[in-house]
């Protein structure tokens, strides 16, 4: 075992977590570890783009995207979280371009803009342009300025090190941060990093779902840690489902697409978003289009053999815009469905895509105890986290744009801290509930096989906690999610070498996944209303008087020694912007 | 608006036997590497990486490859497939002849570590060797640089590599000669050097001029043939040797 | 599950990669070549019956073949020599150099047929008869 | 040959930091003296192989014939030069890309570049004091 010591450990490679680390590194000894290589995070799959209102194409003010924000997030967004993040905006995408992001150019050779769902001009008047973009690469261009600049600054990274415990040690009676325990893919070896200060960049956690936009890696493993901690996760039933996934895989053709003008039509071949969003039909933020999509095809309306998709046309666009605009989801149907969207319609179907909620924090990326105590030292940003700025449903462009803001400040608070601080003493023992997971399941001699309790919890997410749930669905899924976490003690691997043993690491992120899909279950459970991506049959409207509030949720363990969720909640943060209804 | 629209005919696939023929290697077990066939069913629109996922599920555990996106943008799982350099994630079955075994192996000239795995670093090494930044010049503009389109489409084909080595690990000069910048690190100097906002060309330049740069280069197209974004490469490679040559970007 | 032979196989390249491995052993075996022919000719140094002795092997059937399968390699390298100087200098060579390679194999062929008929005609003439 | 299974590069990936434009020249006068021999190798070939009786009517004095005339001397010459230059410098390649160990590089370079300096010497003096009235 070996012992690191750092002024800032970063978990996560990913744009939030490069970003931070390009504002922590110079501030202070700072080391990132990742458990891809950074160039590989989830970050470079985004397409889109990332609004800020710069105005280079039209009229536009942060204030209106704030207000788009906060709409678009069915009002769960706390606003002050939002308004930093919309005025900060514009910064983050210059600061990207003066690092050498590529952006796609204006006539004029300013950065250019495109329109995106939800983003609208004057309070909801009509779509505004927004979002600035590479092509359809916006995330991989990100990624890769993010790690060139990294190179450039000479960030210290470990590479396939997979974080697998927060350690925190008790000052009068309070948790404080004093580092992580990592695992070292190549060679099995446990390491300690003791840091000042930590901040979980660590991504999502799609692959609770079966259809899902996410890559394999996306586990959820810092949201995960937390948990485990016994800190609380807020607003775990928020989660996006993105209209356009390539029916039957998942694999995610951005909402750009429609942005660039292309259109939703069911079999018959009408637009039927017109009936759902007569202002900006298409153009509807994802959970509306998502629900529109799914009804369409329960009321027999859905396309192909078993009617089970709708379709997206381009067709009507110009040939050069499309391979121009949106070479890669052209690419993508091409190779995976063989469809060509220059002269053909697009499968589409939603495909879980983004968790709102994760792990709570202030505006200044601190992570929460509970409602209103940050641990010292411990920061998280990006899609692990929860500041909350997408509230019950994140609008498009947004995320890029989350990371790179709170990215950049959790960098700066955490170098902060850390310079005004002093190294933590380490707990006793700190790395042995790691080895004793981890050897655990080498040596186990179980009879259950990771990869069935994946396929089932995967299979019972999509079939009840998907686009829309009911109290029945939800109870059917707890049930089997608690029956899979039983079946999951019992597990055993393979692979009992040391060296690049993948079969293990992916038994320990399953863990991860199922306590979390336990969490985002219970959290829809007690939630009885519909509110952005979270869509109760049995409750369809917004209920603002019981709950207009956070979900915070923790683990706790009863007497019997078992784990259970416990719900509490958090107000939301209003400033400027009372709750209305939400229409488009 | 109710358009008339041709409505694309999917067929609903079969499932079939299909049998991968794959170079194994434990580093903690064997002293060679060996070849072990399996067989998965698989739908026709199915990717080799859906098979190697199930090899790894249902029959053996030991499997170990990398991958993460699983649609062709991460970069992590270039492997060599019936003898080309390919991503498995962008690769389908129905795009392969199931008649005979299809060959699964490591890509070439990295260190191998284990079954599909190879050591990355050396890779990587030569990717910031080539600085791989933006150097700018003069002082920072409050808002952002300006640039035209054209300038823009410049340099836009290099933008897209995802540094997945198929390239680097399918060229002939660099599976003997590894100190050889190869084909990845070239594409990515050549997206610095002609960005117009950019003023560390003739560093750049120096470093491609040295004896393990552009020059080793022998035109053998392996790259090109094996980017799976498309990249010309061998063509950036071209544009980077004549800005040596006539000093000129 | 079978253990097979424990190399791997060998890289299935395009026509690019087998141009220039076809390159590499024309232009090695051209070298050699020289070598020696410059050893040869240098014979006229010595004398002239010592050259003519040397010069007489290069009219044997079996050298004559040779000799063929020489200007067959020069004419190969250098045909793709000039590809790949298009290639290095031609702005569209890149894109087009399959095209190129099916080029210059035509002109091999249409080169090499008829010179392999004259070169070889003596021998032919020898080994058979006269014809005419 | 050169695609048999290879799994790390046989010559380790430390490079020299060798700075100057000697690959540069090298690599432009592979190209240049390429164009020039196609038309001297080329035409030589058809010369000596194709036109009338081809090698067949080689012999002494057919050297000494065509040796009479500064032209072809002069061809001659720049055609030895060339392709030995050419040859050698193609091969210097080739060593460079095989040859696994420094040390065996360095001598299999050292034989390469004595054997053509003695065949470029050897070949020169033979053109430039060619004796047609030996023997
Ligand atoms: C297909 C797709 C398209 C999208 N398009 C858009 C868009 O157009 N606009 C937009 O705004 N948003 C978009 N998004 C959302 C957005 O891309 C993501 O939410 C965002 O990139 C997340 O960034 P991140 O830095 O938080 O995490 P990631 O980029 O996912 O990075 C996670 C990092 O954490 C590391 N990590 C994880 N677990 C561990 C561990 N245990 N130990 C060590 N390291 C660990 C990983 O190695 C990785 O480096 C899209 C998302 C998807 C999936
Ligand atoms: C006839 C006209 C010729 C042309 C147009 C020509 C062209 C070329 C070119 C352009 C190259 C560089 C290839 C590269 O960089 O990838 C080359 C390499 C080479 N040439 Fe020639 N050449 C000719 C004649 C010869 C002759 C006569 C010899 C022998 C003495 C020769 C031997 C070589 C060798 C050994 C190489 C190195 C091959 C390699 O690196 O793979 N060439 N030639
Ligand atoms: S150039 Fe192409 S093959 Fe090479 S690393 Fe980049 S994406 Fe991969
Ligand atoms: S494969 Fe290698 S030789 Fe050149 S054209 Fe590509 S770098
Ligand atoms: S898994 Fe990401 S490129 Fe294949």
């Amino acid at each position: 075992m070996q012992t690191h010591i750092f002024d800032v450990i970063i978990v996560g490679a990913g744009g939030a977590g490069m970003r931070a680390a390009l504002e922590s590194g110079t501030r202070a000894r700072t080391a990132v570890l990742t458990k891809l290589y950074p160039t590989r995070s989830h970050t470079g799959a985004a397409q889109g783009g990332m609004c800020a209102a710069l105005a280079n194409v039209e009229e536009d003010n942060w204030e209106w995207h704030t207000f788009d924000t906060i709409k678009g997030g069915d009002y769960l967004v706390d606003q002050d979280a939002a308004e930093v993040m919309c005025k900060e905006a514009i910064d983050a995408v210059l600061d990207l371009e003066k690092m050498g992001l590529p952006f796609n150019r204006t006539p004029e050779g300013r950065i250019d803009q495109r329109r995106f769902g939800g983003h609208t001009r004057n309070h909801g008047e009509a779509a505004v342009r927004r979002s600035c973009y590479a092509a359809d690469r916006t995330g991989h261009m990100i990624l890769q300025t993010l790690y060139q600049s990294c190179i450039k600054a000479g960030i210290e990274f470990y590479n396939e090190f997979y974080v697998l415990d927060l350690i925190l040690n008790e000052e009068s009676g309070e948790p404080v941060t004093a580092g992580v325990v990592a695992y070292e893919l190549a060679t099995g070896e446990i390491h300690i990093f003791r840091a000042k200060s930590v901040i979980f960049a660590s991504g999502g956690f799609g692959k609770v779902f079966k259809t899902t936009s996410n890559a394999h890696t996306l586990t959820g493993d810092g949201v995960g840690i937390v948990w485990r901690k016994g800190l609380p996760l807020e607003d775990m039933e928020f989660y996006q489902f993105h209209p356009t996934g390539l029916a039957g895989l998942g694999v995610l053709l951005t909402e750009g697409a429609r942005g660039e003008g292309g259109i939703l039509r069911n079999a018959s071949g009408e637009r039927f978003m017109e009936r759902y969003a007569p202002t900006i039909k298409d153009l509807a933020p994802r959970d509306m289009v998502a629900r529109a999509m799914v009804q369409e095809v329960r009321e027999g309306r859905g396309a192909g053999p078993n009617k089970d998709y709708v379709y997206l046309d381009l067709t009507h666009l110009p040939k050069e815009q499309i391979e121009s605009k949106l070479p890669d989801i052209t690419e993508f149907a091409r190779t995976y469905l063989g469809v060509d969207p220059v002269t053909e319609l697009v499968p589409v179907f939603p495909t879980a895509h983004y968790a709102m909620g994760g792990i709570p924090t202030d505006i200044d990326t601190r992570v929460l105890r509970d409602n209103d105590h940050a641990v010292p030292g411990l920061y998280a940003a990006g899609e692990c986290a929860c500041v909350s700025v997408h509230g019950a449903n994140r609008l498009g462009t947004n995320s890029l744009l989350d990371i790179n803001v709170f990215g950049k400040r959790a960098g700066i608070a955490a170098a902060e801290y850390a310079n005004s601080t002093e190294l933590v003493e380490l707990p006793a023992d700190p790395q042995m509930s790691t080895i004793s997971l981890v050897e655990g399941l080498r040596s186990g001699t179980g009879t259950e096989r990771a990869i069935n309790i994946r396929r089932a919890m995967q299979e019972t997410m999509d079939m009840n906690a998907q686009v829309y749930r009911t109290e029945a669905t939800l109870k059917e899924a707890l049930g089997d999610l608690q029956e899979l976490k039983r079946r999951y003690l019992n597990v055993s691997v393979q692979d009992k070498g040391v060296r690049y043993n993948t079969d293990l690491l992916e038994a320990i992120e399953l863990g991860f996944l199922l306590d979390l899909a336990e969490v985002l279950v219970v959290s829809a459970l007690e939630r009885k209303e519909t509110r952005g991506g979270h869509a109760r049959e049995d409750y369809p409207v917004r209920d603002d008087v019981n709950f207009m509030r956070h979900t915070m949720a923790y683990r706790e363990v009863s007497a019997h020694g078992e784990e259970i969720v416990r719900l509490d909640y958090k107000p939301v943060n209003v400033t400027r912007y009372q709750p209305m209804e939400r229409k488009y | 608006m109710t358009a008339v629209i041709e409505v694309p005919v999917i067929d609903i696939p079969v499932a079939t036997d299909v049998t991968f023929r794959v170079r194994r290697y434990l580093p903690e077990i064997d002293e060679e590497p060996h070849w072990e066939d399996y067989t998965v069913a698989l739908f026709p629109t199915d990717r080799v990486l859906t098979a190697l996922e199930k090899i790894k599920g249902d029959i053996d555990g030991t499997l170990t490859f990398r991958r993460s996106c699983g649609h062709g943008i991460c970069g992590s799982d270039a492997m060599r497939i019936n003898g080309r350099n390919r991503l498995a994630c962008k690769t389908l079955v129905k795009d392969l002849d199931i008649k005979k075994p299809i060959t699964v192996e490591a890509i070439k000239g990295l260190p191998l570590e284990k079954d599909l795995v190879v050591d990355m670093d050396p890779f990587f090494a030569a990717y910031r060797a080539v600085m791989p930044f933006l150097l700018p010049e003069g002082h920072e503009p409050t808002k952002e640089r300006l640039q035209s389109a054209e300038e823009r489409a410049r340099f836009d084909d290099t933008t897209k590599c995802i540094l997945c080595a198929c390239c680097t690990t399918s060229c002939p000069v660099y599976w003997t000669d590894g100190a050889y910048f190869g084909p990845a690190a070239i594409v990515a100097a050549h997206r610095f050097i002609f960005d117009s906002r950019d003023a560390g060309a003739e560093q750049r330049l120096e470093i491609l001029n040295e004896k393990e740069g552009v020059w080793r280069c022998r035109t053998t197209f392996n790259c090109t043939d094996a980017c799976p974004r498309g990249i010309e490469v061998t063509k950036a490679i071209q544009e980077v040797k004549q800005a040596l040559i006539f000093r000129r970007v | 599950m079978s253990v097979i032979t424990p190399i791997g196989t060998l890289y299935r390249g395009g026509e690019g990669m087998w141009t220039w491995v076809l390159h590499r052993i024309t232009g090695v075996s051209v070298f050699f070549f020289l070598l020696v022919h410059v050893l040869d000719t240098a014979l006229v140094r010595v004398s002239p019956e010592a050259y003519d002795l040397i010069i007489a092997t290069y009219k044997t059937p079996i050298v004559n073949v040779l000799e063929v399968g020489l200007v067959g390699a020069v004419l190969y390298h250098a045909l793709n020599g000039l590809r790949v100087i298009l290639i290095d200098f031609w702005k569209r060579g890149p894109r087009y150099q399959r095209q190129m390679t099916w080029v210059i194999a035509a002109i091999w062929f249409a080169l090499m047929l008829p010179g392999t008929f004259f070169m070889m005609k003596h021998t032919i003439e020898a080994m058979f008869g006269s014809t005419s | 040959m050169t695609t048999l299974d290879i799994s790390a590069p046989r010559s380790g990936a430390k490079r020299s930091g060798q700075r100057s434009n000697f690959e540069l020249y090298s690599w432009l006068f592979m190209r240049i003296s390429g164009i020039i021999l196609v038309v001297l190798v080329l035409s030589h070939l058809v010369i000596m192989n194709l036109l009338d009786g081809g090698v067949q009517r080689i012999n002494f004095a057919f050297v000494a014939g065509r040796w009479s005339s500064p032209f072809w001397q002069i061809w001659d010459l720049t055609m030895l030069w060339l392709a030995m230059l050419h040859g050698t410098n193609g091969m210097r390649t080739i060593v460079n890309d095989y040859a696994e160990r420094n040390q065996t590089r360095f001598w299999l370079k050292m034989a390469l570049y004595t054997a053509s300096g003695f065949i470029i010497l050897l070949g020169t003096l033979v053109i430039f004091t060619f004796d047609p009235n030996i023997g």
